[in-house]
This record gives structure tokens, sequence and C-alpha cells, in this order.
């Protein structure tokens, strides 16, 4: 019934559709799952104490429903609660069975009120804490602090703000240090594509792309792996420009370059 | 009076400790003398003083508690009251009279709706550990406000909970009492009748289904008994 | 006057001022409240108030001059008074008590980031040398940083390290948490939570250091645990 007050387009007022609507457009305006489920059990009109969570959990997934209808984008924890308030609904209504393990549905729900009840509990709290009486606005301190004696005491202000973030910024500061790459053993495909521009001009036939790798750069793996590749990159880049072309006669076989240009 | 300033600093030795017996054999002054210096220290400052440091700086010998209690009666219904904040003790002016104020109201910064309830949630669990903080929420307590707390020196870092992960806890400060004009945390409005309803345990939820569990379900309860007694 | 009563809405002329003639039909608060305003007043300004500004401040038909004279008889031989400074007014301490007031004369002073962050490890790492503290931080800490923490007594020496040359080691004192509003330096929250908080943005570094156990695995739970017992 509860849900029908809130959702059913049938015989409610256009003031209680507006409502309606208005909870659920502004879901954005609600902290989770637990503000959503609060503000509905106000529809109750009884005492926390006393809320019925089986009402609750059907308001609350009409809610989702509606929601979902209208196209409105939930996130994830008004699922997970729906998930949970759907299961819950059904070991309210369904008979205990003897062979199940965990807690009742009874448990539960007395869970969930409990914790409905704090939450209020603390909003009531805060509210009253800020209605209190505050330093600054009602009252208020000493306007002029005294310095009598000329005494000069040298106080240093740090507080745990401070600390915290200087320890921070010490652990962290690695992070922070600029990325440079180990220039010793890469080989770009810029310094490749240079040196075989160089050099093809000077073989005339099928020549093995290995041989063009620099001088000291066969024995390292490290250097030798980034220098074949670069050296591989260029040659593609070459092919493309029209000035070589590549042959390879079988999968792993070496892989071996000529000159198209006709001049050289 | 100068000597009693000094007495940080390492004057020569015979003298100084020749003063140092001489110190404890004086009487210590009349309470009303005793009233009136609590009665200049309290005026001059615009931050609590704390009962230590009044003993610090008075002379040696004298009960600035009791004289504390003299001067709390004396300014009964005044223009300004002595209060008691925790550990500390500090004059304001009477909450009625704010009206004639105005020139010195300060803007009271904004707080947000998760700051105010993070922060009575602090004020009314302490300790509690942040975990306990969503769970009462119900949703997680964003980066900033916590933060913010902190920085305005209302909630500061408690013991570590004795639990598995050994999590931090939070607890109101005296700025806080003094802010809002509480004598220690115990007098926080509906306090006890909170903790007679039974809401401020951190209930374990039953079995499996654990909304928002935390890694600290199990709190001591003497812990926080202990916090409100003293 | 008129000023001063109406609440700033105009009304029309006519009303307005017939409003005026009847607010100063109003009785003024009894001299003793007047007192107590004038107390209040004077308490919380930061300079010294003319009898002008108290006429503006309080209601209409109040006599601050005389209020002033009662409060100024009310305060003879206590521990502050109420003087005259010019055409203006204070509360001010006995000057017999003067001697009680050195500590509101503390200058205060930023800490270098060299000494923070000196501190900071030593907070995090306690027992920790030199040695480690350059480690750490990275450059070398001058003996001037080091002095200035001990003198401060925010670090004192602990333990000697039993490792080859037996370096001193330092720690933080009671002092330090006091003043941090620490009840051990072990509630010092970790990398993981001041990012959880939000005073980390960066990632950490694989393997990083979970706080506590700190980098310096080989130190025994137990000294630290010893340290801050005593």
């Amino acid at each position: 019934m509860a849900e029908q007050t809130l959702f059913s387009e049938a015989d409610t007022t256009v003031e209680e559709r507006l409502a309606a609507e208005a909870l659920i457009v502004d879901v954005d305006g609600f902290e989770g799952p637990l503000d959503l489920l609060l503000t509905l059990s106000r529809t109750q009109k009884v005492d926390l104490r006393r809320i019925s969570v089986l009402d609750l959990a059907k308001q609350y997934l009409a809610f989702v429903e509606k929601a979902k209808e209208l196209r409105i984008e939930l996130a994830a924890d008004y699922l997970v609660m729906a998930a949970w308030l759907a299961f819950l609904k059904s070991r309210l209504l369904l008979p205990p069975d003897p062979t199940e393990e965990g807690p009742s549905g009874e448990e539960l729900a007395a869970h969930l009120a409990f914790q409905l009840e704090r939450l209020q509990a603390m909003r009531d709290a805060s509210a009253r804490l800020m209605a209190r009486d505050r330093l600054g606005r009602d009252f208020f301190a000493r306007g002029e602090e005294e310095s009598v004696a000329r005494i000069k005491t040298v106080t240093y202000s740090a507080n745990l703000l401070d600390l915290m973030q200087a320890y921070a910024r010490i652990r962290t500061k690695e992070d922070f240090r600029p990325f440079v790459m180990d220039r010793d053993s890469v080989f770009t495909m810029e310094e490749a594509l240079d040196r075989m521009r160089h050099l093809l001009g000077f073989t005339g036939d099928w020549t093995d792309l290995i041989s063009y790798l620099p001088d000291g750069w066969h024995s390292d793996p490290v250097k030798r792996r980034s220098a074949t590749a670069a050296t591989f990159a260029a040659s593609l880049q070459l092919v493309k420009e029209g000035k070589a072309e590549l042959r390879q006669s079988e999968t792993f076989a070496p892989i071996q370059l000529r000159s198209l240009d006709e001049e050289h | 009076m100068e000597d009693q300033i000094m007495d940080g600093h390492n004057t020569s030795g015979p003298q100084a400790s020749g003063r140092t017996e001489n110190d404890t054999l004086f009487d210590a002054p009349p309470m009303a003398e005793q009233e009136r210096m609590v009665e200049a220290v309290l005026f001059a400052s615009a931050e609590p003083v704390t009962l230590r440091d009044l003993e610090g700086r008075m002379p040696p010998g004298c009960n600035p508690r009791e004289a504390l209690e003299h001067l709390r009666k004396r300014y009964e219904g005044r223009g300004v009251r002595v209060v008691r904040l925790g550990d500390a003790w500090a004059i304001r002016t009477a909450p009625d009279l704010g009206f004639l104020m105005q020139k010195e109201t300060t803007e009271l910064r904004k707080l947000s709706r998760a700051a105010i309830e993070t922060l009575a949630i602090v004020a009314y669990h302490q300790p509690v550990t942040r975990t306990e903080i969503e769970e009462i929420r119900g949703v997680s307590v964003s980066r900033g406000t916590i933060d913010q707390l902190m920085e305005m020196d209302w909630i500061r870092l408690g013991r570590r909970r004795m639990t598995p992960g050994r999590p931090v806890t939070f607890v109101v400060t005296p700025d806080f009492l003094d802010h809002f004009g509480l004598e220690s945390a115990r007098d926080l409005p509906g306090l006890k009748e909170l903790r007679a309803a039974g809401l401020l345990e951190s209930r374990p939820p039953p079995g499996a289904f654990v909304m928002g569990q935390g890694d600290d379900g199990d709190e001591e309860p003497e812990e926080q008994a202990e916090l409100f007694e003293e």
C-alpha cells in the first residue's frame, strides 16, 4: 500500500505524482540506499522501531523498478541493496526452511531497522549539535589577547597534517621523478633509418637485415633486440618509400633487403 | 616574578637549587589571591587554558581547581562566564548577549551535510573508525570530509583499535567542545538517551549478509565507556 | 537613533517616525543587565571600545557610562580591571599579576621543511639513525635541524643501534605526542590511510612499504613498544 501512495498513477492526486517523480528524479540527492530507505520509511508514519521492514522492502523494490522504467541510472549500491532486499523479502514471506543456515529473515529485518534508527538518531543529533550556541556566533572568546611580559619564546607551529603531508611527500618522491628511459641500450628507428639510408646504396643485392645492425649492438641481447626492431621498422619505412624491397623465404628465415634505387 | 619565568633556563647551579627549596617553603597565596590569578590568566587568553598550564604558571602550592570553582560561581549570571572544556577552562561571553557582538561574529564555515553527520558520529561514537562511520551513514566517507574536520581541529586521531588491521580511530578535540560550548563529550545533547536506546552500539550485522561491513566490527564497549567516564 | 532601532526595512515616513517615538517609550534594560552587556562587549572586542560604540550596540535608552562605572567598581581589586584609554574602555589584567602572563608572548614560526620532514621520519621510523634519515630524505640533514628539534623537545636520543659504529638513534618525545595530539606514534596513519584521506595523490611505487613496519624490518617491535611505555 505504501508504494501505491508513492507510485501508482491511477488514483493519486497530481501533487502526489509530482512528489513521487521528484523523489525518483532526485535520486542523486540521496546519500546512498540507506538514506533512501530512511526517506521511504517516513511514508509509513510510524515510529522507526515499529516500522514494517517488509513494506519498506516492497517500497524500495518498487522504487528501483520505477527508476528503471524511467531509465534512470541507479548506482550499483542501489542495485545491490535491491537484491538484498528482494532476498530479505522472500525470507520474510516464506516459511523458514529448517535446513537453511544463517540468520532468519526477522533477524535481518531487525538489523536493518536498527541501522535506520541509528542513522536517524545521528541525523537528529547532528541537527541538535549545530543548533547549539556556538563560539564566534552566539558566544565569544577574548577579543584582545594580552601580552604583558616581554619574554619572547619562539614556538614553532606544525600540525599533524603538516607532519603527515611531509611524510607522504618524502615517501612518494620517487613517484614524481620524471620517467627516464635507459638510453644506452636503445637504438631508435630514426637512427636505424639514417644508417640504412647511407648503407643502402652500397649493397647491390639481397642482404640479410641483421648485417645492418650497427657495430657493438650484436652481442648484448638487450641492445641486439632494440637494434633489430629499429632496423626492421626502418626497412619497412624504406619499402613504403619505394626505396627497397624485403623478402623472407619462410617463417623465421632471415629477412633480406635490397635497394630499389636505380641510381645507386 | 622574573625568577619563575627563568626556571626553564638553567641559571647557575647552587642558586637555582636554593630557590627551588625555598619555593616549597613559601605558603601558597590565599585562595582569594589564587582566584585573582586564575581570573587574570583566563581573561588574557582567547584559547582555553589547561589545569596543568595554570599549575605551571601559578606559584607552587596553589590549587587552581578550587580557585576555578570559586571563580565560576562568582561569574554566574554575569556578562561573561567561566566555562570548562575537558581539562581546560576559558571565559566566554554569555550566549544571550550574542546580539551585541555582530562586529565580532566570524563567518562560520559552511559544512556539508556529510561533514556535519560525520562530526556528529565521531562525537557520539568516539573512538570510531572510518569503517564504522561509513557503516552508520551507509555511504563511504569522501576523501575531503575527514580531512576538513581535522583541519578545523574538531576531530583528531585517537588510539588505534586493537583489532585486525589496527585501524586508526577518530575522537573530538577540545576545540570542538569549545566551539559547541560543551564541558565534555559526555554533555553532548541526548547522549544518555541514545546510549540507553542502544543506538550508540556498533552491532555486527547478523550472519553473512553484511551491508557495508567493517573489518573491525567487534567493538570493545569498555573502550568507549572509558573515554566518556574519566 | 532611528537607524539602530529600525530593522532596515524602510517603511513610509510618518509610520517610521511614529515607531521611533514608540521605541523610546520602551523601558531600557535594568542597570544590572546593562552592566552585563558592557562586560561582554569589553571582553569580546579586539580593541578598546568607545562610549559611542557602546551606545550604538546597546538597546535604546541605555546608559553605558553609568554601566561602565558600575563595572569598574565591581572589578576593583580583582584579577582584571576596567581601564580607560583615551576615550575608550577596555578590560586588562591587574598589573601586579603580569608575571602570570609570560606565556602569552610566544611567537609562532613555521617549522622549516627540512625540520618537518626530519621530524616526520623520526616519528614514523623511530628509533632511527641520522644516516637512515638522510637515506629516506635523499639529502643530508644539517646539524642545526636535529639540534632544533631536540631543543624544542620534540625528539630525543634513543638507544644506540647495536651495529658497527654504534650510531645514536632518535625517537620522539611525549611533548611531541602532546603537541600533535597523538596518544602514541603508532597512531600515526600509514601511507594507505593517508591516501584514503586524500592526503596523497600518487600511487605507491610497487612493493611500497606499509606503515608501521617501515623499511627497516629488522627493528624488533618490542623495542619500539618499550620506548613508549616508560
